[in-house]
């Protein structure tokens, strides 16, 4: 067939040598990073190579790496757009700390990159990319190719463009066109180098160029032609097999922890039978749960793109006074904005959640990365005694459980309730086993209807919540306010006494939370042991990685990993003191570790990151050692 | 039933607590009355206000009431109302709250033209933190923050609000309860933000600051009631006007050569004439009433049609669908 | 010695970082081409900007530089101006960070009329996060955030900006190197809260915005240049002008029927005739051009002088009389 | 003289017994509090009896209590208004527990503060003032003055009203300018009952009404009226004196701490030889400091009352960047919308003074009432890492050095500092040694001005500051931002080694702040004992004063009062140690008590109250007690 005809011949194969006559060899594991300028399309190819692999049944885990918001010049580093995917036939927890193979499709993506490589990576450049102008827009005086600097790797150079343009000859696209589709040619050849089957990835393209029969048909040719590359030139000795894992049964779906926090809220306002309201601001790296919620409308789902942060959370505490599910997200600047109304929301005890996509601080920082030094503003973040209740997610797909137990929480609390993710959760990728509608946990909302008695601050005995009376009900109409209120009425009142009732209350009823965590697990010695190693957030991947790893060296080293952070765990404390060491790992300086220390009184240490990255598997194992030799 | 409401089923049980001789009182008085003619049943009023002496306002009414924080009760409104179309929902705001900490909000919500009325109280002053000025007081105001007198260039709301495109704009004063009366209702009957700005007399801290149109011996002379389709007259002895000279607005004297016909008639939908009226500074007289009407779909009412829309192409929204949307693949 | 600047000792050291094709490089090339000219001492020249596409413009500078926080870049400069009235001091910003969250800061740094010179770069949307529609977007905008079709009414930048009574108010648009250099000119000679929005292409995510006035061939039937003191004719041919019926304008041909002398004669210093102007909507076409212009006393100005008057009166202060002031007594 | 004739015939003194007569009775100190309606004037009689006592060489605290902002119409408890004075022979540190002397202008006065009497305490009422209609105004049923209820009290009802109407009979003066003189009698009344010379009162009425004579007649001839009438009436049968305290020499003043404040910002200003900016937006209580050094302008001091609280504290960055000392003023509610700017201005390192003078909260809360729950979120209320030094002062004058001192460290440090008082601090007043300015810590401040080399992020090998280089010197153009930036140049960077050496400098530069704190004074037990109470603002007095008491009692107690907060000073800890049990006082739930607990792991206890009140010194005294026995 004409596709296959033009690698053919672009690749001209050892006469009756059939490519079917190639080795399959074996790997439990691949690290795997594709790399090239913004415009060149790897963030797709790395999508899509991901999602054969799950079908694949190999267990992954991927991290997306952006280039700063500000758009760079091509070919320049500041250019730069990586996907790393790390695809194993064991569990894993991390998309690997050192890629074995990278694909750079220009200078300036191989440079940005060599200095991740694993010793004797494979990397594979498109080498009619590497000219002496786009070298010079890398910052190479010389040809790295050629200069001698890669010797410790195994480079393969291919003809990308070339190749691509031949398999597109005769479609009469002009060369932009053709340029662009050089991340399929990519990817058709690493899926042959894996042996992943290209079907999924056709009809991908299928129905998302269905409205462009052309560029669906050079998109097809060049994901082929890469293929057929693969498998016909002498370049490649061999293919790779990585078998698939054994992974828990179920439908699975590759998620990011946007998109799973979207999901999460939406399901929450499903299973509470009320709208979803979302008032937010556009900010990176949160912006995506509001392009996806905005695309609900039918469940119902109010999105509302307010002036400001300030107008997304007062617009969702309005939402909240009239009864529906009250949403705002935003990340770290949006954080000091909300502040004040969070308080108010606080006061007059309404519903609502504001998810934090934690990036770099402080100030403006670095916006496309991840950190994780929000937890104490979310804790003190606002002025007088105003507790939050604070869960955080751990993987992209824990971002679902995580936003819908917040809106449990915040709707049987009459609460606001803080979600941190961060942007390494939010754009990273797993498969998900996805969730039965009917097994999720109810979230009943009542409305106060009747006037009898009725007083807006009159507490359910357990939970110390007051009624969610809206506006619409006959016969309940009341004020509520940011003044100090009278108990039970909500009047004003300068009561002293009633003043300190009131604090200590809304201190209580957070307080009471408690009862509803789940007992602490421990992964490791349950029964105590030399070394703990706590942790929240995305570090969850590294750290337990690098605890099986150590443990796998028979080091006593456990794991907890905590989701509720305000209010702690009941047993933690006691959990903790079986432990001689207690480490805490954040990309932070230190904050859930001043947490433990006050509350707990034990000498916690800390095994902190402050680089706009998450923590390699590798850095956290060293801290272990230094610390069990210590 | 709510047409059977009465003023006193307004009243709320709270004790008003503005200081004597104070302009809200006069307001509260005015908005009560009027509330029972909207017909609208009590539990779906709602009152939203910010922070000040203005903002204390929904404790006094005995309907749904959100005191919230300063500046940000247009927000909060739009919240409600977008979820809530049902409801009648009303804002209370000051010249401090609504223009100085408040001022994006207010724009950008008389932008979006969400349905709500916005009733902004103007006392010039800061009253509730005793007497600072304002952003509506004039140059050289003397207060407490500004010993040697403000030097700051007053914003005009109606020409804010006009700025914003705002499709309701109207003036009236607190002690004119008939005019105020009718204004009230003018901005409860339009459909989308109906933006009223009530001057308002702060007895303490800003004493007579209106007394040009409230002193009954001379307001015949400063006001200029603003009536559609009727010529700009105005004076004791309604002998005075307004007439275009070339592109610029000049008061004449009826009769000496100057008749009704020369006279600018207003039109309540040319919102370029209602941003010239908004502009007249002594010795031309204060226009109060309706300076600018029109029709633009409402935002709470767009934001619905999309979701109704929605809801009709796609069905009702199936979270079991939703989830298996796109690659999905199975382990067994 | 600063005369003798080139627009080259205005580029700084910094790689420019837009995207290839933006809007953005243009207007960088004629403020550092409008620069040397202006003969102010490169030290003495401050960029203040906020966060956005736009507001990386002072790292490519070579002056005093401040990029600051989202929306807030005009009361920063405030505070600078202000006790260093010496600087010629410059605000860029975007259409989300001047007029979305930093609306209020710019609607009252133009009511002070502090002496800045403010470029809102109007792309109508919002670059630096992508692609979501901005408070300038035209109704319907398909963003990212709005996949329905946005259904918020826009800002008029200009008409917000005579909402505030600024005291200068002129647009100009990216490729017009010759306008934007008069623009920019205009902006610095005057005295006050120059506010100068320039149409800008983000060729991005809002390729195409402004066609209408950028495209050399239909360009001419959509622009009217506004001079002051001339007719408001426009056309490729200038057959084309501007007349009042009443009160509203109209679009009317030249020749059968209407001459220059029936026509609107632009007056810079008429409120009102730019906020008509400001209301144009086609038919009508888009006014490009110094809007209104006036003088007024600047914010930074008037305090100074208060300080100064202070000191004169009280003399210069002297901390030890300061604090034995009042009831004071001694404790041997 | 026709003044003294009216009271004379108003009371007719039995024949021929002089008034000198009467007897002098001793006290060591008294506390009295002046009250009645908003209109009556009371805190100006207690604001002139405070000077009175000064003048007369006591030691003196005072607390004003205000009604909450909004005007409560007249005759209601929600609009009485109040002054307390404690004035005494010997050192005090507090405005007393408990009146002895009552001042009550009207049944509503009587009733709201009926329930902080002493045991026996003297009341004295306007008779004329206890009206049917003023009893329902205040909600009594019947009258007070004969249903019994004060039996316990020394009641004495006086005819305030007819004898001032009589004193002023002939001036012409409408009723209601009358009325409001009434504050003046009493005055006298009490002058007279505490033989305090009431010239200083004369001279100060002679400039307050200046510009009205018949105003200054009315309001002499009802203090010398009231004055009389308490020498002649034979309702008292003593008056009483209290001797002067031994204080230390110099030359006093009575201030507020909101004017101390600004005369600290002043001083400071002046000190460094630079222009004060203040950029603020009214809010109760910090408005009066924005009110004063609006009257400073000849400094030079530039006041701007901006459009709300970030634009304040972003003109004031913008005022630093130009070289000012500048200045952001505000309470709780704007604590949080500064909290973006602030993290700001700790990127980019410009010297910034927030000061916080904290009311109860959350959200509006009680505005004119104090608290001390702003400490957490000025330690941690931005997102990212974020540190910025705290200090808080004690008492009323310490807001001077405080205030002084933030601006100290701010330039030398190049960052902000948060500022922390409280309402009571702010409208409380006490006797001022005024500071000679000659002797004040110098404030140098040295501009960058040598463009060789120039770095703008290079730093001061020990303070870490980077220098600051202010527009308008040449050969310096310059840009810095909020986003990540590199290391001396501060360019844009992304370089993560980058990222983490810059917030760890941030961090290290703060916490070096504590080589600059003097040695942790301890007032009791040097070297350690049974109890250490632990406090920080305006609870010094009421710790000091229980404490004293403690220690008379030969209890081991002492106190140590910390005016820096962060960092905290490098000997605290091992201070801290040297006593079994530590408790600290606070007016939150306990914030300064989770900072020590987590820095130094030590199981110290909270002695906590949330009313909107100062605590009393017998509530720390029980609790002081409690925790010996336990
Ligand atoms: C965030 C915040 N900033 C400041 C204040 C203090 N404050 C309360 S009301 C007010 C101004 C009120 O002026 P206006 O809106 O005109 O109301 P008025 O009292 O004049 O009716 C201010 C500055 C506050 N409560 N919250
Ligand atoms: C407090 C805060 N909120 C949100 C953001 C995210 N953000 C950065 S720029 C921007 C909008 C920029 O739009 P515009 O001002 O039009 O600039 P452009 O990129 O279009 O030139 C937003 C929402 C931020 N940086 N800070
Ligand atoms: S201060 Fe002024 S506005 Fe406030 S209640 Fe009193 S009179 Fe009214
Ligand atoms: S996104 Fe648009 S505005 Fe931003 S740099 Fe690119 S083209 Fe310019
Ligand atoms: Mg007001
Ligand atoms: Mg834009």
């Amino acid at each position: 067939p004409p596709e296959s005809a033009a690698p053919a011949s672009a690749a001209p194969r050892a006469k009756g040598e059939p490519a079917i006559r190639k080795e399959h060899a074996h790997r439990d594991h691949v690290v795997i990073r594709f790399a090239g300028d913004s415009g060149d399309g790897m963030q797709l190819a790395g999508m899509q190579f991901t999602t054969e692999s799950a079908l694949a049944g190999n267990d992954i885990a991927t991290l997306p790496d952006f280039p700063a918001e500000i758009r760079a010049p091509a070919g320049t580093l500041a250019g730069v757009s990586g996907f790393q995917l790390n695809f194993s036939s064991n569990e894993i927890f991390t998309p690997g700390d050192e890629p074995e193979v990278l694909i750079a499709m220009n200078p300036a993506a191989l440079k940005a990159n060599l200095g991740d490589l694993a010793p004797n990576a494979v990397i594979m450049v498109d080498k009619e990319a590497f000219t002496d102008s786009n070298f010079k827009r890398a910052g190479y005086d010389n040809n790295p190719l050629t200069d001698g600097s890669l010797d410790k790797f195994q480079v393969f150079q291919i003809e990308v463009t070339r190749l691509t343009t031949l398999a597109l000859h005769g479609l009469g696209l002009n060369n932009r066109a053709v340029f662009r589709c050089r991340n399929l040619f990519v990817l058709g050849m690493v899926s042959w180098l894996y042996q992943r089957p290209i079907e999924s990835t056709m009809s991908w393209l299928e129905n998302r160029f269905r409205k462009t029969p052309e560029l669906l048909e050079a998109n097809r040719r060049a994901l082929k032609a890469g293929y057929n590359f693969g498998e016909t030139t002498e370049m490649f000795a061999s293919s790779y097999e990585v078998a698939p894992a054994k992974i828990r049964p179920g439908r699975y779906r590759n998620i990011t922890g946007n998109s799973a926090t979207a999901l999460g809220f939406l399901a929450a306002a499903v299973k509470a039978g009320r709208p979803l309201f979302l008032g937010s601001y556009p900010i990176t790296p949160a912006s995506d749960i509001l392009h996806e919620l905005s695309t609900f409308k039918n469940f119902p789902v109010y999105t509302f793109q307010a002036e400001d942060e300030i107008a997304g959370v007062c617009s969702a505490i309005g939402a909240a006074f009239g009864g529906a599910i009250a949403i705002t997200t935003t990340s770290g600047p949006g954080m000091n904005l909300k502040a004040e109304a969070v308080g108010l929301a606080v006061k007059v005890e309404l519903p609502l959640i504001i998810a934090d996509i934690q990036r770099a601080g402080p100030s403006t920082g670095m916006p496309t990365k991840p950190e994780q030094a929000d937890l104490l503003t979310a804790m003190y973040g606002r002025h007088g005694e105003s507790p939050v209740p604070i869960i955080a997610a751990a993987t992209p797909s824990d971002c679902f459980e995580c936003a819908y137990e917040a809106v449990r929480i915040a709707i049987k609390y009459m609460t606001p309730v803080f979600l941190l993710t961060d942007g390494q959760l939010a754009n990273g990728a797993e498969p998900w086993v996805l969730p039965d509608p009917d097994k999720l946990a109810p979230i009943p909302v009542e409305f106060a209807k009747d006037p009898k008695g009725f007083l807006p601050f009159a507490r359910d005995e357990e939970t110390l919540s007051r009624p969610w009376a809206v506006p619409g009900t006959p016969g309940l109409e009341h004020r509520i306010g940011g003044l100090s209120s009278e108990n039970l009425t909500g009047n004003i009142s300068y009561s002293p006494a009633n003043n300190e009732l009131m604090v200590r209350t809304r201190a209580r009823k957070i307080a009471g939370i408690a009862r509803e965590i789940p007992p602490t697990e421990v992964f490791g010695d349950q029964d105590g042991g030399e070394l703990l190693v706590l942790g929240w957030g995305s570090t969850f991947g590294p750290i337990r990685e690098a605890v099986k790893q150590a443990r796998g060296r028979n080091q006593s080293v456990s794991h907890v990993h905590l989701r509720y952070l305000n209010p702690l765990p009941s047993d933690l404390g006691e959990t903790l003191r079986r432990f001689r060491k207690v480490m805490v790992v954040e990309m932070n300086l230190g904050q859930l570790l001043k947490m433990v220390r006050a509350e707990y009184l034990i000498d916690a240490f800390g095994c902190n990151k402050v680089q706009g990255r998450p923590f390699k598997v590798s850095e956290i194992n060293n801290r272990i050692n230094r610390s069990l030799e210590g | 039933m709510a047409s059977a409401l009465t003023r006193k089923d307004f009243i709320s049980d709270q004790e008003v607590r503005w200081c004597p001789g104070c302009g809200d009182y006069a307001i509260l008085a005015a908005v009560q009355k009027a509330m029972p003619e909207f017909g609208i049943p009590r539990e779906n009023i709602v009152f939203i206000s910010g922070i000040g002496c203005s903002s204390q306002f929904p404790y006094y009414m005995n309907t749904y009431g959100f005191h919230t924080i300063h500046g940000r009760a247009p927000a909060i409104a739009t919240g409600l109302k977008v979820t809530r179309p049902d409801l009648d929902v009303w804002v209370v705001t000051g010249d401090g709250d609504g223009l100085s900490i408040g001022g994006n909000h207010l724009i950008h919500v008389l932008r979006r033209n969400v349905d709500l009325r916005i009733l902004l109280f103007n006392n010039r002053i800061y009253g509730l933190t005793k007497g600072q000025y304002s952003p509506t007081s004039e140059v050289g105001k003397i207060t407490k923050s500004t010993p040697l007198g403000s030097i700051d260039y007053p914003f005009s709301p109606i020409k804010v609000a006009l700025g914003a495109h705002a499709t309701f704009v109207a003036r009236s004063i607190d002690v004119e309860q008939k005019h105020l009366g009718e204004m009230l209702k003018r901005s409860h009957d339009h459909r989308g933000a109906a933006f009223l700005e009530i001057l308002q007399n702060c007895n303490i801290y800003n004493d007579g600051a209106f007394n040009d149109l409230s002193d009954k011996a001379i307001k015949a002379d400063h006001q200029l009631v603003l009536e559609h389709g009727k010529p700009l007259i105005f004076g004791k002895n309604r002998d005075r006007g307004i007439r275009m000279n070339g592109m610029r607005p000049e008061v004449v004297t009826l009769g000496n050569g100057a008749g009704e016909s020369d006279l600018v008639v207003h039109d309540e939908q040319n919102l370029s004439l209602a941003f010239m009226l908004a502009n007249f500074e002594t010795p031309m007289p204060s226009p109060v009433g309706v300076f600018y009407a029109t029709e633009r779909p409402t935002y709470d009412a767009a934001i619905n049609r999309q979701l109704d829309d929605a809801k009709a192409k796609q069905g009702p929204g199936n979270l079991r669908t939703l989830l298996n949307r796109g690659d999905v693949w199975d382990v067994n």
